[in-house]
């Protein structure tokens, strides 16, 4: 808590933004508007917040078909992302992608990927791009648990090692790819908390609790842009709602409902907010507008998309080639 | 995933599947269901690995409750690492196992083509036949909801292109229960692709074991207009396009070849022979595709059969939008093909 | 590796390269290191890496002493980890660096099909253009001395199918600079197939920076009676292959697309009109491949022109066995071409 | 140095026998009869060696192009080993495969890769059909500091750590990938070593040391056939010949042949000889009679390979399906 009041403020609205459009999304799915596979990350908010804080507008991140959180945590434009949920022509992606196939250019978001695993090594290239030009962007990889599966994460933890890359894997461990348990997928810690500290620096970390992302993230960074080289980052976490589209679309009967509620207690937004009120950082008036301006801008999003045209049929052969 | 689930109804009357009102009649994925059933029950080297496959939904169904009835160690959900899990499975079938290996989409192969080209398809050859790879790999092709290009790929054209892979397509609840028991008793890699849109069928399955042969076309509608050959869930836009210029008068014959590689050259040759007219309908992308190769393989055999150009009603050489609007102008069926029949004979 | 070295040897006379006599006549090897060597002097977005690129051989010669030219920043050796490297390569691409990722053979890109097709290719449409990967992948496909099965794949079939990727495959010396400086000044995801018997021609190779345009295909040999679409070293075949035959009064037309996509469709259709036999040779598989599309797109397009069945010259559907007899019997040239534009014509 | 002395005898002999054939296919290479790309294991002949001196008959391993030392120590059959490299009809795949990919059935062996890597996950595989069948087989996976850069490793060891499969992961880390330096390739150690050993027995030991591998080779023989699951040796070791082809084909200028000269004083046949000699557990006379009985042995394989038919090149189609 030994942070700046405007720092705290603002992670606490950043992770209150996030949630609100989540929730926006839930309410509305189900009037089949929004005709794109949504994966929401409520309860993992504290996540992309803590990171995001860090980076710059140039830096990168890249992110996954969980990837809400991330977009805006990085400064992407809400209403690009609203409008591509809508699947209209102004959404970040022109409607060709959908709430899985997030960009952001001009924030250092170049696009998500709903392979699994498939940002990893984009984000080290990305990583690789900035140590060769000199500059001092750092690259972000978040990714889930499902993710950590896969070699590929093998390889370019080892390739960004090799290379000093300032790249930041940020492992989103919430416990579940779709309804298979980590434990059924993985045993024991991930292998890369025990390699040599100065070739990777690692930390496991309570991923709902932003000041400790805030913390661990930031000395990755730092150590990044100083040139030493990549991080990895395991953030415990859970996902509040069902693996994808609205709560009420969740298939029951892979994990227990006590934990769920366990979870829930431990939700990022509301320890922070306690925290905050005991502490007289923030106060209940100050909260309500903040609530006000994130529902007008929501408001103003949502109402746009709605308006936005679609995409033309004819405009299908469209961006095959880069001109 | 909750955004691909499908709720089945009914043929249309007219419906092509087998005696569709004798017999028992079930939806698609317990159609599939039953087959991995059977051979499960049947071979105890049968095991059925894949990502969920224990989950709830149990993969649209088709692997719902089988862990409870075979138990943890013959049907089991894996990590997310297709590439040595698709070496885990080679190397089970080598031993002598019989791994069914199931993946919610063509697009996650791509992870696995060094294991499943470089390896399961080339393992008998390359060692003169000391060994074998008794493998089944399936996946089922995405599409709607705003799928995308990465979940929504009908990637057979790249299969059929790789010898020492057998490459099946089932069109009916009846062929995709029976091609799959055929698969499995067979003593080669077979890649099943399954499209979203048969799930929606339901259709008359036999109890039991019984097995449709890999490398058999069937007729599903007989006709001396022109021919179509259809794949995968295009039989029946196929088919329902038939119906229609039935009423104008134009007979429409109609080739489901169910499996791919091998390719029944023969039944789509003498369908040609008797037409003089070709068209050919398949999910994948045009160029370089399913389409190409049929195309090729009666131009090369069949030349002097045919009256007209041959026709392909293929995907779009995009990458797969998310729009709705856009997968309304990707994707095509009974329209497209009517329309190319039309041109054919006009 | 020792076993895939090659020694060059000048064309015989009648070579088609372009005026053999006049400028500057260098190996292929050193035609392909010509290129890398213009890219990487001339645009500092450039680099160049791959397994071995700053080995004393240097992939064939073609990366040779590039590294010490260059630096090890620019030039550089790789993990054996070409599913992450390949997205790696992609990542520098969107940050707008212009990577060359060389791979020994294209067998290996079945470990980075993930990074290639789903996302490489799809990148800049997905992203309605927000973005682009301007990538090039480069691998040399094997033959001779039993590379054997995993290592003498010519799978352009696979590539060609695939929207969002460009695909080259040269036939001579100056193609080979020409179309790779292309290929790297392009925005796009481009893979290039070289064939290792390329490598032992000599050509005329300009000095400096010139491009030869993707998708323009070009006539190798102007004749009437047959049209001969040849790939890769395959083009050389049917060159000596209409030598012959001119003597016997035959002429014969060649057809060059060095890319395949996008097909220099015009060409060939231009050729079929005048010549209406069609033979299609390339070095990859006949079922599902090259051969397929050109054969389909000549029976679709070009149908009225067509005076007798289209054949393909293409390998037999089996992987490539080790041993030099079935070696033999795998690969084929210019007797097999002859062989079937002789059919197409009696 | 505690073992019997047949043990130490058979180890000498099966490391001295494999050293002999691959000399003699140097010897020969240049005659063109072999048109194979042939990958020697000269200088690394311990590791298969004292590995497979703990395996049955139908215990599974998986090799590499490198192949010829494991197929030999496993039992594989001489005189169908060089009817190959012949690539005659009569050869152990009836001259499809060549070189780098060999087979006996008959002793375990289903097969060798030339694709890097690619048998790791065969060979875990084998490891799961054992254990899915309650038999005591256990499955070896050689392979080399090259493979040990490939994502396969990662998800194989973390397969068979799930699993508990009795699966040895044999890493022959000879420095080298073709040209490539293990240090321009991976940085720090492997990540495996820090595995929890009851997930993971681990193990880095000197590959040139025949009865270190033997030792450690037995321990994780012993753990798998208990049901203990998975173990990863690192056996440390060089390849005295150049990459591909016989010593006259090496290319230079990519080691240093000062390094070369300190690995060959190393030889682990020379070592372990010296050693036998030393405690009188061999004589001089034993070794010349093991040199005449391995000679011959060649003698007759190269003969009868070289009066072996080819294979027809009407079977091009053969085997292309299992019917
Ligand atoms: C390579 C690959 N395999 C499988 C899938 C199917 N899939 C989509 S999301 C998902 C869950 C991934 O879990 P995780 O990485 O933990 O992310 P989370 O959903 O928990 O945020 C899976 C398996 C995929 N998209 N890509
Ligand atoms: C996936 C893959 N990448 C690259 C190659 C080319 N290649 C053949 S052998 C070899 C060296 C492998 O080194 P290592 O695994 O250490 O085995 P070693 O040759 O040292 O025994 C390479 C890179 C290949 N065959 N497969
Ligand atoms: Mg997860
Ligand atoms: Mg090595």
């Amino acid at each position: 808590m030994n942070l700046p009041r405007e720092t705290l403020t603002r992670l606490y609205y950043e992770m209150l933004r996030i949630r609100r459009l989540q929730l926006r999304i839930d309410a509305l799915y189900l009037d089949n508007d929004m005709k794109t596979p949504v994966h929401l990350c409520i309860g993992q908010e504290a996540i992309p917040v803590g990171v995001c804080a860090h980076l710059e507008r140039e830096d990168y991140i890249n992110s996954t078909h969980r990837g809400h959180g991330h977009y805006l945590a990085k400064g992407g434009n809400l209403k690009a992302l609203v409008a591509e949920l809508h699947c209209k022509e102004t959404g970040c992606s022109k409607g060709r992608g959908g709430s899985m196939h997030l960009v952001d250019v001009a924030v250092g978001h170049f696009g998500s990927s709903s392979i699994v695993g498939g940002g990893i090594p984009i984000a080290t290239g990305l990583g690789l791009a900035s140590k060769m030009r000199g500059q001092s962007r750092v690259s972000v990889a978040f990714f889930g648990d499902g993710a950590a599966d896969e070699g590929v994460l093998y390889e370019s933890i080892n390739f960004a090692v090799l290379k000093r890359l300032p790249v930041l894997f940020v492992l989103e461990n919430n416990q579940f790819s779709v309804c298979s348990h980590v434990s059924t997928r993985q045993a024991g810690e991930y292998v890369f908390h025990a390699m040599d500290l100065d070739l990777l620096l690692s930390a496991k970390l309570d991923g709902n609790d932003v000041l400790a992302v805030y913390e661990q993230a930031g000395a990755a960074v730092a150590r990044a842009r100083a040139g030493l080289g990549p991080s990895f980052l395991e953030c415990q976490t859970y996902r509040l709602w069902g693996h994808a589209g609205c709560q009420a679309q969740e298939p029951q009967g892979y994990r227990d409902p006590a934990e769920v509620e366990q979870w829930r207690a431990r939700c990022p937004i509301a320890m922070l907010e306690k925290r905050l009120l005991a502490a007289a950082m923030i106060t209940r008036s100050e909260i309500e507008a903040m609530e006000r301006k994130i529902a007008a801008e929501l408001d103003e999003a949502f109402t746009c998309a709605r308006q936005d045209p679609l995409p033309a049929r004819a405009d299908l052969p469209l961006y095959l080639f880069c001109e | 995933m909750p955004w691909s689930r499908v709720k089945p109804e009914l043929h249309e009357p007219g419906s092509f599947t087998e005696n569709p009102e004798e017999g028992r009649v079930i939806s698609y994925p317990e159609a599939v269901r039953d087959g991995l059933f059977q051979v499960l029950k049947h071979d105890p080297q049968v095991f059925l690995m894949g990502q969920d496959v224990d989950a709830p939904g149990g993969m649209f169904g088709t692997t719902r409750e089988l862990q409870e009835e075979f138990g943890p160690e013959r049907v089991f959900d894996t990590p997310l690492s297709e590439t040595a899990l698709m070496g885990v499975a080679v190397g089970a079938a080598l031993a002598g196992m019989r791994p069914v290996y199931f993946h919610n989409r063509p697009d996650f192969l791509f992870l696995a083509m060094d294991q499943l080209v470089n390896h399961a398809a080339k393992w008998h050859y390359m060692f003169g036949g000391a060994v074998s790879v008794p493998l089944v790999v399936w996946a089922c092709i995405g599409r709607g909801w705003g799928s995308a290009a990465q979940h929504s790929q009908a990637l057979q054209g790249l299969f059929m292109h790789i010898p020492g892979l057998k490459l099946i397509m089932p069109s009916t609840c009846y062929d995709a229960k029976g091609l799959l028991i055929a698969a499995v008793a067979d003593a080669n890699p077979v890649v099943i692709l399954e499209h979203r849109f048969n799930f929606k069928q339901k259709g008359n399955v036999p109890e039991g074991i019984y097995r449709v042969p890999i490398g058999q076309g069937v007729i599903r509608r007989e006709g001396t207009a022109v021919t179509v050959v259809a794949v995968s869930h295009l039989v029946l836009e196929a088919f329902h396009a038939a119906q229609e210029l039935a009423a104008e008068g134009l007979e429409v014959e109609i080739i489901d070849p169910r499996t791919l590689r091998p390719l029944d050259e023969e039944i789509i040759l003498n369908s040609v022979a008797k037409t003089g007219r070709l068209v050919i309908a398949d999910t994948g992308w045009k160029t370089g595709g399913v389409t190409g190769e049929i195309a090729a393989m009666v131009a090369e055999k069949g030349f002097s059969y045919l009256k007209a150009p041959i026709k392909r009603v293929a995907a779009p050489d995009v990458p797969t939008p998310a729009g709705y609007t856009l997968e309304e102008a990707f994707y095509f069926g009974k329209e497209e093909i009517k329309q190319a029949i039309l041109e054919l004979v006009k």
